[in-house]
């Protein structure tokens, strides 16, 4: 059927779905509304990168102070947690379990679940004028689903042993042969994780190919949309091998095949009890045919939501348009055979590690392309600095130093000096952290308005931005430093064991200002602990407190979720829109204002206001 | 949720009701034929093709007949929409690299490991 | 002046270690050069058309090409580096082994949370070994009825040795699971998974005692796991290993 | 404002939604199978020569529930055109066969893995001599243990260390590819062995911890049981209460059965190249 343009179609349906009359259940919990279930999937998917940058500060202290009680959060940790974290100090167990955890939380249940499923769940119907997703009840399940998943990490903290301790890698056989449960619950989980995103992305790519509004042509989509169309192709496809690597490491655990383990291991001095017969390098294939394109899914979105802010603000058209959207699917192809990059150390003969290190310098292309073209638009525009804008900007130059770090990874024959070490944690935690999550903060100040009503403050969107942005880089690049000096990564006690002071006369010990640049790191990342909380209450109080919007359009934006009733209500458009132009419109000659949304036909007039609430 | 859609007369665009007809004699030909395909399978196996890649190889590919035909004609795929193959290539594409990659890879000759302690 | 000097890497004390810091060098004027050009064109277009000095945009922004041919060079650059050097240094690195016995050769079992190593001792060959000689009681499968393995050396734990002026071949394994011998002036990281030997070659530059790090996560004491790699002088090697073979050989297990 | 194209095509993809959906999905399980038929490979080219089985599973067997899932493929393609064709009374029983021939699929499968999980190697120590025996259990007390000798065996790491196994055919290279491996299923009659509970030092069935081989064989077929499940699970909805929408919206309905019935073929699809890797090759 087609859209229906009459006016009364707004009326038609309220008429039809009756949402007023919806109990508090199905209206806010079991909702099947995309707008509310990327609400959920955004305070759900936030708390969690709050519950992981906690593990992280406490992890700090361990690497700032090794062996000391942790002050305060010690004898609690010990209350909850017991001999794990004995007289308040942090056991090596413990440290392994909170870094595993930190690792698989802010990737699969931060990350992930906020920039593709909360900004995709909210944004995307709206930008490509849909009335919701195309598979409304499967969006509801994909957020259930990962909800138990996420319980399920959680839980597992308070097991006997507690959790996974093996790295966010989870490589066999460490993970497989450690006695306690965490691991097995740690599959379990990830299997709900995973299953919850195959959903999300059928349902996205679903939505995107059929739900389009009449004359949203495919080179007329935001590049959010674009940004999100790969990123769920990359999790529709290469999900499902991490799948089949899960089951069959479940399948090691509970019954004692042996998929990844190799005949003869020794397990504490004792011949393993298995068939032997596997092989520990097929967990890595297919591990890393999954994380290498996930570390993608990891930035894409982010991308998308920095060109919508930038656009938005420099007050011009995108520059390169096209040779956006062809490198987001060149990065999308290349992203699954480019993932034997983290495996050089295994042991890699000259053709393979050729063709692994020269895709991957070919995917660095790509990338280096999307940057220019957000560096060449700001050429010529009109620049307003904003909170989005700011945290979009600095998200250009974070992603910069990230991104270029990983040159140097993607050499086998540098790798064999920085594999492991702090350099590649500085090189991913600038994509990720200043990098997406900056992304991610843009994108909660600028659409904020749409989903609440209120504007969030401008000014504690400043001090927040500017107090994150200087500790981020007080964290991650002393990393660089101590990765160089030769300090390797996921050690408990902060290098200080392979330090010159340990090992008086030995060559290649780790100088103590390498040591000593733990306590800078940490104290860094405790502030910018703090500087989180100006966004965290900004966040609550602004929901009933902030300045109201004006118009439905408080940014002067071109998209179609800017067309909406404020906030949208269910089934999203007063008038469904049909679409005469492209996404960034903006500073048109002759047109009336200073930039004509997608769904005005004529460049002339002027953009009426939706403000038809009820 | 699609009950207010316009009441649907006729079929929908690709399948018209004689198509439909002369479509179940076509499926009952490739049942024939898959069933023909399976005793084929099973009776390959019993000779010797020269070397057991030469055998796995024929099985594949009666294995993979068997699937074209599957996918052909039971699911439709040679009639089908320029979108689902955009999918599908896409799939393949994928499929084929984490296949033949990780089969590359396992060979001694890519990487320089020995796969047993005597080096 | 040292061009070289900016990053501050440790010294490197083996034949290849220069080349990986050179590369490393090269690689960072590259990311140095397009970070400082593009984060000053950024600074300047940030200030240039900040909306208080340039209120209205325009709608066909930058008309100069000079982008594309930044995406050329760069992939120009990228091209050279990885054909020029990566791939022959590491093609010298893992194809070129030198021979056996122009060398010396170690075989290392790594476990949790020790270094394991054995010398083929005054004859040269190792005893044999095999998966299905492994047992608790000899876990790295070792054929006690191969007279070659008589006289096979092993030093202490967590402790190898290296005569200068030699290169060394080792042969990583591990007995439960992977670890990762990582000595920083070699410049050398290689995984020792279980199951797989996996060789690797390098030569020493320098007498001294190098620190071994563990850089695989391997359990709870992997920030624990370290050894000693020493390289001294050829004549203290042969009064090393005469000193040892005394000792006996394969039989004395490693634990 | 619904969602449209919930039954009909959009013009510009030819699709309704649902189908769109299934492709998708099946996409995301090729990839799904595919990584586990990668972990096959690389389990068989690593394998100690000579242990990976030939003819281990019932070949007459595999054979027949190929069939039955042919069977029920064409079955569920009937259905769909005899919806097509507006007769619902021929769908019924199309869906219905359908559903009996996923349950003769599962009594089969499920027959085939008890005979696997009731072969068991046993290992004895009699005086200083090992012995291994391997078949099927016959009976077991608290002093003894009857196994009947079978003609098809794997060859366990345990086994060879003790000098027991496929070395002395792999020097004749009969163990790399031996057509005759499987020619003769019913094995001879063979005579039962009796093992004194008091020698047995290792007593293991035919479970995925026995070997690697088994390890994907449960993996692979097991989820493959899971997807026929979930199928006939759906198929069984759409048969019972499901098929009230006949009534209400009937393209609805034909689209569903089309979807599910995409779902099955694919399933059948895996089959397809499940039985020639686990039980012929
Ligand atoms: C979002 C996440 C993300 C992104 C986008 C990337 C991007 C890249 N990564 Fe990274 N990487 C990770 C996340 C990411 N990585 C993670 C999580 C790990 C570790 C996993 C683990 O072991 O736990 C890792 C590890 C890792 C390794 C393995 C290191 C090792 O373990 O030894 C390698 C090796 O090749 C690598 C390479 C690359 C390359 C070449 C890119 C390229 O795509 C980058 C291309 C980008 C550019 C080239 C930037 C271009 C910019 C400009 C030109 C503008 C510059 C101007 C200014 C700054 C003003 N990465
Ligand atoms: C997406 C991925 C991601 C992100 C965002 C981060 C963020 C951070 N990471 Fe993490 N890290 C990893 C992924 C990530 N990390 C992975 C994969 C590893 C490897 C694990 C392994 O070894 O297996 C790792 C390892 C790792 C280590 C190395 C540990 C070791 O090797 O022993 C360190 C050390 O300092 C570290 C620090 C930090 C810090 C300080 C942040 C900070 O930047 C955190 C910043 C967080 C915020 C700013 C939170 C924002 C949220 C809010 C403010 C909430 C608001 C809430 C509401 C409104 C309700 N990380
Ligand atoms: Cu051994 Cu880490
Ligand atoms: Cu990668």
């Amino acid at each position: 059927m087609q859209y229906s343009h009459d006016s009364h179609s707004h009326t038609h349906d309220a008429h039809d779905h009756g949402h007023a009359e919806m109990g508090f259940w199905s209206k806010y919990v079991f909702s099947t509304d995309h707008k509310i279930i990327g609400i959920q999937y955004g305070i759900t998917s936030l708390l969690f990168l709050l519950f992981g940058f906690v593990l992280m500060g406490l992890m700090r202290w361990q690497l700032a102070y090794p062996g000391t009680p942790i002050p305060v959060f010690g004898p609690l940790l010990e209350k909850m947690l017991g001999s794990a974290a004995s007289g308040g100090v942090m056991s090596a167990d413990l440290y392994n379990s909170f870094g595993a955890m930190h690792g698989t939380i802010m990737v699969f249940l931060g990350i992930v679940p906020l920039a593709f499923a909360a900004f995709g769940n909210y944004v995307v119907p709206l930008q490509i004028g849909a009335p919701d997703m195309t598979f409304p009840r499967l969006n509801m399940a994909s957020y259930w689903v990962y909800f138990i998943g996420g319980v399920i990490m959680v839980v597992s903290f308070f097991l006997p042993g507690g959790a996974a301790q093996a790295g966010w890698t989870s490589y066999s056989p460490l993970a497989t042969i450690i006695p306690t449960q965490g691991q097995t619950w740690w599959l379990v989980g990830m299997i709900f994780l995973i299953s919850s995103s195959l959903l999300g992305a059928v349902n996205f790519l679903a939505t995107i190919i059929q739900l389009r509004a009449p004359g949203m042509t495919w080179m007329r989509l935001p590049f959010f949309v674009w940004a999100q169309f790969v990123t769920a192709f990359l999790l529709l496809l290469a999900f499902p091998p991490l799948e089949a690597a899960g089951v069959m490491q479940l399948m090691d655990k509970l019954f004692g095949s042996s998929f990844f383990i190799p005949t003869g291991l020794m397990i504490s001095g004792k011949l393993a009890d298995v068939s032997g017969g596997g092989s520990p390098l097929l967990w890595q294939h297919l591990f890393w045919f999954l994380a290498h394109p996930e570390v993608y899914v990891l930035i894409l979105p982010g991308m998308g939501i920095v060109a919508e802010i930038l656009c938005n603000n420099v007050r011009k058209p995108i520059w390169g348009y096209k040779s956006l959207v062809y490198s987001l699917f060149a990065i999308g192809f290349l992203s699954f055979i480019v993932w034997a990059h983290h495996m050089y150390m295994t042991g890699m003969g000259t053709a393979i590690s050729t063709f692994f290190q020269t895709t991957t310098l070919i995917i660095s292309i790509p990338s280096v392309i999307i940057l220019t073209v957000f560096f060449i638009t700001l050429w010529g525009g009109s620049i307003r600095f904003n909170t989005q804008m700011l945290f979009t900007l600095a998200f250009l130059v974070m992603f910069g130093i990230g991104g270029l770090t990983g040159l140097p990874l993607g050499f086998n024959f540098v790798d064999l000096f920085l594999h492991d070490s702090y350099y590649v944690i500085a090189h991913f935690h600038y994509v990720v952290a200043p990098g997406t999550i900056f992304a991610l903060f843009a994108g909660v100040y600028y659409w904020y308005p749409k989903a609440t009503g209120r504007f969030m403050s401008e000014f504690w969107g400043r001090v927040h931005f500017w107090t994150s942005l200087v500790l981020m880089n007080l964290i991650f690049f002393p990393m660089f430093t101590q990765g160089i000096a030769g300090m390797s990564r996921r050690m408990y006690d902060g290098g200080v064991n392979y330090s010159a002071t340990t090992n008086k006369d030995i060559l290649g010990a780790l100088p103590e200002s390498v040591i000593y640049s733990n306590v800078v790191i940490s104290v860094a990342a405790w502030l910018l602990l703090l500087a989180q909380i100006p966004f965290i209450i900004n966040f609550f109080w602004s929901i009933k407190k902030g300045k109201k919007v004006e118009s439905d359009n408080p940014w002067d934006s071109t998209t179609l979720e800017w067309q909406t009733p404020t906030p949208p209500p269910h089934g999203n458009f007063a008038v469904f829109p049909t679409v005469y132009r492209g996404p960034y419109e903006y500073s048109v000659p002759g047109a009336a204002q200073d930039f004509v949304p997608q769904n005005e036909a004529d460049i002339k007039a002027k953009p009426k206001t939706n403000s038809a609430k009820h | 949720m699609s009950h207010s859609s316009t009441p649907s007369k006729g079929h929908s665009a690709s399948h018209g009701h004689h198509d439909v007809a002369s479509e179940v004699r076509r499926y009952l030909i490739i049942f024939a034929a898959l069933c023909v395909g399976t005793i084929v399978t099973v009776l390959a196996s019993y000779i010797n093709f020269g070397s057991s890649t030469m055998n796995i190889v024929v099985a594949m590919i009666i294995a993979c007949i068997k699937a074209f035909l599957v996918a052909g004609y039971f699911m439709h795929l040679l009639s089908e929409k320029k979108m689902i193959y955009a999918i599908l290539v896409a799939t393949v594409f994928f499929f084929a690299g984490l296949m033949y990659l990780t089969l590359w890879s396992s060979e001694p000759l890519s990487f320089i490991h020995h796969q047993s302690y005597v080096p | 002046m040292n061009l070289f000097g900016f990053l501050g890497l440790p010294v490197s004390m083996s034949v290849h270690g220069p080349q990986v810091d050179k590369l490393m060098y090269y690689v960072h004027y590259l990311m140095l050069a397009l970070f400082v050009g593009w984060f000053g064109y950024f600074i300047y277009a940030l200030f240039r058309f900040r909306k208080s000095s340039n209120p209205k945009a325009s709608y066909v922004g930058a008309k100069s090409h000079a982008s594309s041919y930044v995406e050329i060079a760069v992939a120009l650059v990228e091209c050279v580096l990885l054909i020029g050097f990566a791939v022959p240094l590491w093609g010298g690195l893992v194809d070129k082994f030198p021979e056996e016995k122009d060398a010396t050769v170690i075989r290392v079992a790594a476990e949790q949370f020790a270094w394991n190593s054995r010398y083929s001792g005054k004859d040269g060959i190792f005893g044999k070994q095999d998966v299905k000689f492994i047992s608790t009681a000899n876990p790295l499968g070792l054929d006690a009825a191969d007279p070659n393995g008589k006289d096979d050396v092993v030093t202490p734990l967590n402790e190898m040795i290296a005569p200068l002026g030699k290169p060394v071949i080792t042969y990583f394994t591990s007995k439960d699971v992977i670890h990762s011998f990582k000595v920083v002036p070699f410049r050398v990281t290689q995984d020792c998974i279980p199951g797989l030997s996996i060789p690797i070659w390098f030569q020493p530059t320098k007498v001294g005692d190098y620190l071994i790090n563990c850089a695989q996560l391997c359990g709870n004491s992997h920030y624990f796991m370290k050894g000693i790699f020493k390289v001294v002088t050829p004549e203290a090697y042969e009064v090393y290993m005469a000193e040892k073979s005394k000792g006996g050989g394969a039989a004395v297990s490693f634990e | 404002m619904e969602i449209p194209y919930t039954v009909k095509e959009r013009k510009d993809t030819g699709l309704y939604n649902a189908k769109l959906g299934i492709w998708l999905f099946l996409a995301s399980e090729v990839m799904l199978f595919g990584a586990l038929f990668s972990a096959y490979i690389l389990l068989r080219v690593g394998a100690t020569p000579g242990t990976w089985p030939h003819g281990l599973l019932n070949v007459p067997l595999g054979t027949l529930n190929t069939i039955v899932l042919i069977i029920s493929s064409v079955t569920v393609v009937m259905a769909w055109a005899s919806l097509k064709m507006k007769q619902f009374g021929k769908w019924r029983m199309y869906q219905g066969a359908t559903l009996v021939c996923a349950l003769i699929f599962l009594v089969i499968k499920s027959f085939e893995y008890n005979d696997k999980l009731t072969h068991y190697e046993v290992i004895s120590k009699v005086g200083d001599k090992y012995q291994v025996h391997d078949g099927h259990l016959i009976s077991e007390d608290k002093d003894k243990v009857v196994l009947e000798p079978s003609a098809h065996r794997i060859y366990t790491s345990r086994a060879i260390a003790l000098g027991f196994g496929p070395v002395a055919e792999v020097a004749h290279g009969k163990a790399d590819h031996d057509p005759k491996a499987h020619a003769d299923h019913a094995p001879a009659k063979h005579e039962l062995v009796t093992i004194q509970r008091s020698t047995i030092e290792r007593m293991q069935n035919y479970a995925p911890k026995h070997h690697a081989y088994l390890a994907i064989y449960f993996t692979l077929t097991g989820l493959h049981a899971l997807h026929v499940i979930g199928g006939a699970l759906v198929m069984g909805y759409l048969f019972g209460p499901g098929a009230k929408m006949w009534k209400t919206d009937p393209e609805r309905f034909t689209n569903r059965i089309e979807v599910s019935g995409l779902f099955w073929h694919f399933v059948d699809l895996v089959w397809i190249f499940l039985f020639p890797i686990l039980y012929l090759l």
